[in-house]
């Protein structure tokens, strides 16, 4: 306990500080949100480089929290989905379901290059298509896997800080 | 004769006509005709009783009936709160049993015997005699297994029920039987006069209390004698289970209070503390059963267990606290009890009668298959709903009030009652507490299980409300919960009343009564304030107050409805469903070494491999583990025993004519010998 | 020192000790029991040290400062030494369960409160009327010895025991004399160092230090 | 009529603080773990937000699921116009009572489970099931830290207990008032479903108990439930420092400018409080959850020593 403690202390923050965020890229269905935007992360086929990307976001260092980003356990308590990967034929379904289980007024973030146009999978046989083509998409963050600053980033998009 | 007697004989003539009048209508009327006859009974004797707790009492001799010794009635306060509450579980009851007798409960015997016992249950409060009372007891006795037999053909464990119900109340029977005739003997007189004017030596007194305490125990199905009563009360058509349940088992407290505290006047700290030992465990060991139990009617079985301990530990602590000299305490802690039976009455009534409307909907009581009853039996649902919150001791239920005035006298008692005492109330009211925390387990399992979320089987799924007369009798027992749940004060000044003339030591005239308010109930002496009706009404302006600002500063978007949440994979079967076994399994695994549950599990390996598997089949029950250690070796040395005695029994009837006249010659020699 | 501050520090070191010896039976890490074995030695100390402030003994002091530098810092010392050197680190599972342990010791301290009231009775001083903890530590001591499988675990419950009595002489009679204090105590130090050398012997010869397993060398 | 603004004052200062409570301590922790945190209106943000979302009414659900966030919500409510907080004149004296305070939560408690149960998912059933074990457990720890409490006043009235605290402050460092206030604390955790018993930022459905029964639950039902969590954890804070550390609570026969100073007190007990827990939740794992049952028999064995305490050290 006091090892823990000590170790807390030589610590300290660790989290950077914040980027100026960019202006006017306030996604306009996001406004209503008003600075809250709780994620259901729903990985449609993902190599798991995307997932990897999306914990250092949210870890300490980055700290998608503090601009009032959070993932959350269940649809019914998310406004954003965050997919991950090219759709793939089992996952078309579920995620059709988990777009229609988020409460109004609900987003979508296809994260990563896979996510956008299926990236190295295009045409692959168990490919239904990008996300696009199953949900609708409000915000799209290329890059392969995209670097935990553009997740910070898109996020900051939506909850507006 | 006064208003309280022309009451009673009506009632008892009522029940005493619509048995024969039973048996001679014609099969379709019957139902109805032996109906109306109770229910007017049960009015009239809810009447009678409520008219004579108000002190309008009444006494009766007659010497014609029973040879020898008479009948004697005598309507005291005492008796006349369980005559009035046995009324109006029967009237419940009866409303009900109209519309429940349509599937194959209107045979001569099912219809003609209920009212019998419903006036047997009306005479052992009232009776003034030993003879009368055991005379009563054992109508009561007779006429209930012969209810608990009813459906015997249709189910094989109604048979061993009634054989264990028989054993144990006879077994009961006996030990009144001894306690009361040796009372008697001593005493130089049968009637409960010359009984409370007699003055017997200590060791008589302690033996006569615990003989009828045993045999009074049983009947109120307290642990250890409480095996027949998980059996016997769910086999028995849904009506009969609640008049066993809410009525038959208050005898025992009835008897108890009458032996120790009237008539024997109290007796040493021992006694009590005995009695409330007994409804501690009771409470415990019933409630950790019923937690447990997926069957809904054995469940509600072993909750009565559960409340009849609670009542026996508010007994206890009266008894105690009596002898300890304080009488106001005693007084609340008797309140306590009686008004825990009340309760306890009004919503086993009403969660019987709702058990009886689910089996009779979907064809079974195992709530492992029961689920999605709020849509197919709205009313029904909405009414366990209310027995359930009651029997979970919860505001704004009325198991709370009476939960609360017994924690209070138990708290209030801790100065004041020596190193006995002060071990024991701590321990009593860890007892109530965690029986209370228990029963709230239970009942959000029976009611979140059995009636909400999906059906689990084709059974669920196709049943349909009851028909009305069985919602009218569930209703009237709902509007008592509520009544009693909302303004106690309407039966509380009569039980304080009753509670303060009963403590031994009171004097004439009895103390001031230990509960008194209209709205807030205070107690006397004490700090202590509660009021049912504040509760309510504030949590009904909250919730109110939330939903209107619910609807005015939020949803500005429609509700909509939508798949259940399956993690995109579903559908979702009902297969998937939480049921009563694994919503019980984490109590099951905290309490394991107290319950013991067996599990075997068998795995069919296919022909081709011993590493694939063709079937597995996995069963779990959990056993009454007193029973197990208890009465299996008594019954397997009492089974030893026969075989061994049948070499005796070798089909000469030489033999066994033999055998009597070794016998005669035998006590003939003895008598010879000894004169 | 004055009785208002004299009796909250008292309840306190009482307090502390029913509670460190209590909490033995929750832990199931032995390195922790022993941890919690120094606390109540400490505690044991403050206790003693208490009672000198109040008496204004400084017999009594050194005492205290004795006891607790005994009990707290070379037994616990000595043990951690055993734990080192031997593998289990932990009470796997004991012959009762924790939560049974709990309720048991619940059941025990009123039994104790209940047991000792005449003896409080007699002379009804702050220091007397904590002896019912100091009997509760005693039993809940016995318990351990009972319940407990590791034989680490068997003599922290046997110095519980030693430290109940300790208190119950100190709380009573205000301390056993020095002499005989001291006798006790290099008893207990030396059953220690025995039990040390006799579970280092058994763990090389067998492995293991469960008392189930010991029972096989009888047999 | 000092008593009526004082409970009011009280239910708004709940209704409004509770949530900058709740951000209070995940600030408390962000920093702990080096993050920056998301600032301690966070919450109220999310309340906001939810508040102007869709309600969604799963197929198969009806009123018992509609009803449990108003009664949770509604039971907290009273709860906290009762309880004494900024003072111990509470109107309504009837309801005012320790065992009626358990007994409402307690309610809420139900009340969530069976809309759990109602909507038929796995782990609606499964959090259900876990939330009454827990309760069930609790309860008899809650009774006899309440009994402890109650055999110095003579009552279990919650006014009259802080008002016998207020005037005798040192009773709060008697042992009976240290053992029933670790009892209490322990119940405290396990009510409000913090670490170790539950963990409320879980994402993981098989480790969960509070959030696995509202997993079908969105928009405004969603912030009730999360706003009754939130006022549930700083009423029993807030009881808790009543009963142990009544400073500035004010009594009978006080002015408007006690109540001022009572809620500026609450305000920074409750917040020391709950900054106390959430760097206590850094320090410790998440117990499985059948050694629970443990944990709960340790306070259970603490508040019996409390009553013990009280009857033989008086």
């Amino acid at each position: 306990m006091i090892g823990l403690w000590r170790k807390i202390r030589k610590t300290g923050r660790v989290a950077e500080p914040a980027p100026e965020r960019a202006d006017g890229e306030v996604v306009p269905r996001a406004a209503e949100l008003g600075g809250s935007v709780q994620i259901r992360h729903v990985d449609a086929g993902s190599c798991n480089g995307c997932e990897v990307e999306i914990a250092s976001a949210f870890g300490p260092v980055y700290d998608a929290e503090r601009y009032g980003a959070r993932l959350v356990a269940s649809p019914r308590h998310a406004d954003a989905l965050l997919v991950t990967g090219p759709v793939t034929r089992n996952m078309e379904v579920a995620l059709r379901r988990s777009h229609e289980a988020v409460p109004e007024p609900r987003l979508v973030v296809a994260l990563g290059d896979c996510a956008r146009d299926c990236g190295a999978f295009a045409g692959a046989y168990g490919v239904v298509g990008a996300v696009k083509d199953v949900v609708p998409v409000d915000v799209e963050v290329p890059g392969c896997p995209p670097p935990p600053e553009a997740i910070v980033e898109a996020l900051r998009g939506l909850t507006g800080r | 004769m006064n208003l309280t007697g022309t009451l009673f004989v009506a009632a008892l003539g009522l029940c005493l006509a619509a048995a024969p009048a039973a048996v001679l209508t014609p099969r379709r009327a019957r139902p109805l005709l032996a109906g109306a006859a109770t229910t007017a009974a049960g009015l009239a004797g809810a009447a009678a009783g409520v008219t004579a707790l108000s002190g309008q009492g009444w006494s009766a001799r007659l010497d014609g009936v029973l040879p020898l010794a008479g009948v004697r009635l005598d309507l005291d306060p005492l008796g006349a709160m369980f005559v009035a509450v046995t009324g109006a579980v029967a009237v419940c009851a009866a409303v009900y049993g109209v519309a429940y007798a349509r599937h194959g409960l209107d045979g001569r015997v099912a219809q003609a015997t209920p009212p019998l016992f419903v006036a047997s249950m009306l005479l052992v409060p009232a009776a003034a005699s030993v003879s009368t009372l055991l005379v009563a007891w054992e109508l009561m006795a007779l006429t209930s297994l012969l209810l608990v037999l009813a459906e015997h053909r249709r189910r094989a464990a109604v048979g061993e029920a009634a054989l264990w119900y028989a054993v144990m109340t006879h077994l009961g029977f006996a030990a009144i039987l001894a306690g009361l005739a040796g009372f008697a003997a001593l005493a130089g007189g049968e009637t409960f006069e010359q009984l409370r004017a007699a003055g017997l030596p200590p060791g008589a007194r302690d033996a006569v209390f615990l003989a009828t305490l045993a045999g009074f125990a049983s009947k109120a199905g307290i642990v250890p004698l409480h095996v027949w009563l998980a059996r016997a009360h769910p086999e028995a058509p849904s009506q009969v289970s609640a008049l066993m349940s809410a009525a038959m088992v208050n005898m025992g407290v009835y008897g108890i209070l009458r032996v120790g505290l009237d008539l024997l006047h109290g007796g040493p700290a021992w006694w009590w503390l005995l009695v409330l030992g007994a409804g501690a465990l009771s409470a415990l060991f019933g409630i950790l059963q019923a937690a447990v139990a997926s069957d809904l009617k054995r469940l509600l079985g072993h909750s009565t267990t559960e409340n009849m301990g609670l009542v026996l530990i508010g007994v206890g602590a009266a008894g105690f606290l009596a002898s300890g000299g304080d009488s106001m305490l005693a007084a609340l802690a008797l309140a306590a009890a009686l008004l825990h039976v009340v309760n306890h009455s009004a919503f086993k009534t009403l969660l019987f009668l709702a058990a009886g409307s689910v089996l009779h909907a979907t064809g079974t009581r195992d709530l492992d298959a029961l689920g999605g009853l709020r849509a197919r039996m709205p009313c029904t649902t909405a009414l366990f709903a209310v027995g359930a919150l009651a029997a979970s001791a919860l505001p704004p239920g009325n198991g709370f009030v009476s939960e609360w005035l017994l924690l209070q006298s138990l708290i209030h008692a801790l100065p004041t009652s020596g190193v006995a005492g002060a071990v024991t109330m701590p321990l009593a009211v860890g007892v109530i507490a965690l029986s209370a925390g228990l029963a709230i387990a239970t009942f959000v399992k029976a009611f979140g299980v059995g009636f909400l979320a999906r059906p689990r089987t084709p059974g669920a799924e196709r049943a349909s409300e009851s028909p009305p007369a069985m919602i009218g009798g569930m209703a009237l027992a709902a509007a008592s919960c509520v009544i009693l749940a909302l303004a106690p004060a309407t039966v509380l000044p009569g039980l304080s009343r009753l509670a303060a003339s009963l403590v031994p030591g009171s004097g004439h005239p009895p103390g001031p009564v230990p509960v008194s308010g209209e709205v807030t109930l205070r107690l006397t002496g004490y700090e202590g304030t509660i009021s049912p009706l504040l509760i309510a009404v504030a949590l009904a302006i909250a919730v109110i107050g939330l939903l209107g600002a619910v609807r005015l500063f939020a949803s500005r978007r429609a509700r909509r409805a939508a798949r259940l949440w399956d993690c995109g994979a579903g559908p979702m079967s009902p297969r998937m469903e939480y049921t009563a076994t694994s919503f019980a399994e984490p109590l099951q695994r905290v309490f394991d070494d107290v319950l013991e549950p067996e599990s075997d599990l068998d795995v069919t390996p296919t022909k081709e491999s011993a590493y694939l598997v063709e079937s597995v089949r996995f069963r779990a029950r959990i056993p009454d583990r007193i029973e197990r250690r208890l009465y299996d070796p008594v019954l397997a040395a009492a089974g030893a025993l026969g075989r061994a005695a049948t070499g005796l029994a070798n089909g000469s009837v030489h033999r066994y004519l033999a055998y009597g006249f070794y016998a005669l010659t035998a006590v003939l020699v003895a008598l010879a010998v000894i004169w | 020192m004055t009785d208002s501050v004299y009796v909250p520090l008292l309840d306190l070191a009482c307090g502390a000790f029913l509670l460190t010896g209590v909490l033995v039976l929750w832990r199931r890490d032995l390195a922790a029991i022993v941890r919690l074995f120094a606390v109540q030695g400490a505690d044991l100390g403050a206790l003693v040290i208490v009672l000198g402030l109040h008496k204004g003994s400084a017999e009594l002091m050194i005492a205290g400062v004795a006891v607790g530098g005994l009990r707290a810092g070379l037994l616990p010392c000595l043990m951690r030494r055993a734990l080192m050197a031997g593998g289990e680190g932990r009470e796997t599972k004991p012959l009762v369960n924790v939560a049974g342990s709990l309720l048991v010791a619940a059941v025990l301290a009123m039994v104790a409160y209940a047991v000792s009231q005449p003896l409080v009775r007699l002379t009804p001083t702050p220091a007397t009327q904590a002896v019912p903890v100091a009997l509760t530590v005693l039993l809940v001591g016995f318990f351990v010895l009972v319940t407990r499988r590791r034989a680490l675990s068997q003599v922290v419950g046997f110095l519980l025991m030693d430290n109940a009595i300790t208190a119950t002489a100190f709380l009573t009679t205000s301390g056993v004399p020095m002499v005989v204090e001291l006798g006790v105590s290099l008893d207990i130090l030396l059953a220690v160092l025995v039990l040390q050398v006799l579970t280092t012997r058994m763990r090389a010869a067998f492995g293991g230090t469960d008392l189930d397993e010991l029972r096989e060398l009888r047999d | 009529m000092t008593g009526l603004i004082g409970a009011v004052s009280q239910v708004v200062l709940v209704a409004v603080g509770s949530p900058l409570l709740a951000g209070l301590m995940r600030q408390v922790r962000a920093r702990l773990e080096g993050r920056a945190g998301a600032g301690v209106a966070q919450p109220w943000r999310d309340l906001r937000k939810l508040a102007r979302k869709e309600p969604i009414t799963p197929h198969g659900t009806g009123w018992v699921f509609r009803l449990a966030p108003l009664v949770l919500a509604g039971t907290v409510l009273v709860v906290a116009a009762v309880v004494p907080l900024v003072t111990t004149l509470s109107p309504m004296d009837g309801v005012a009572d320790l065992f009626a305070v358990t007994a409402l939560l307690a309610l809420g408690s139900v009340a969530l489970a069976l809309g759990g149960l109602d909507t038929g998912t796995a782990f609606g059933g499964m959090g259900a099931s876990r939330e009454v074990t827990v309760m069930a457990l609790v309860e008899p720890t809650i009774l006899l830290s309440v009994f402890a409490l109650s055999v110095r006043v003579g009552s279990t009235n919650l006014g009259a207990i802080v008002t016998s605290a207020v005037h005798d402050p040192l009773e709060v460092i008697s042992p009976v008032s240290l053992l029933a206030a670790v009892a209490l604390a322990v119940v405290t955790i396990a009510e409000t479903g913090r670490i170790p018993v539950d963990n409320p930022s879980t994402h993981l459905e098989l480790t969960m108990i509070h959030e696995a029964m509202i997993l079908e639950y969105s928009g405004p039902d969603l912030a009730l439930i999360e706003w009754a969590s939130a006022m549930r954890l700083s009423v029993l804070l807030g009881l808790l420092a009543s009963l142990f550390a009544p400073w500035g609570i004010a009594t009978a026969g006080a002015g408007l400018a006690a109540v001022v100073l009572g809620m500026a007190a609450l305000v920074i007990k409750v917040a020391a409080l709950g900054v106390l827990l959430a760097a206590g939740e850094v320090f410790m794992a998440k117990l499985r959850l059948f050694r629970i049952p443990e944990l709960l028999a340790g306070s259970f064995m603490l508040a019996l020593l409390a009553v013990a305490a009280s009857f033989f050290l008086a």
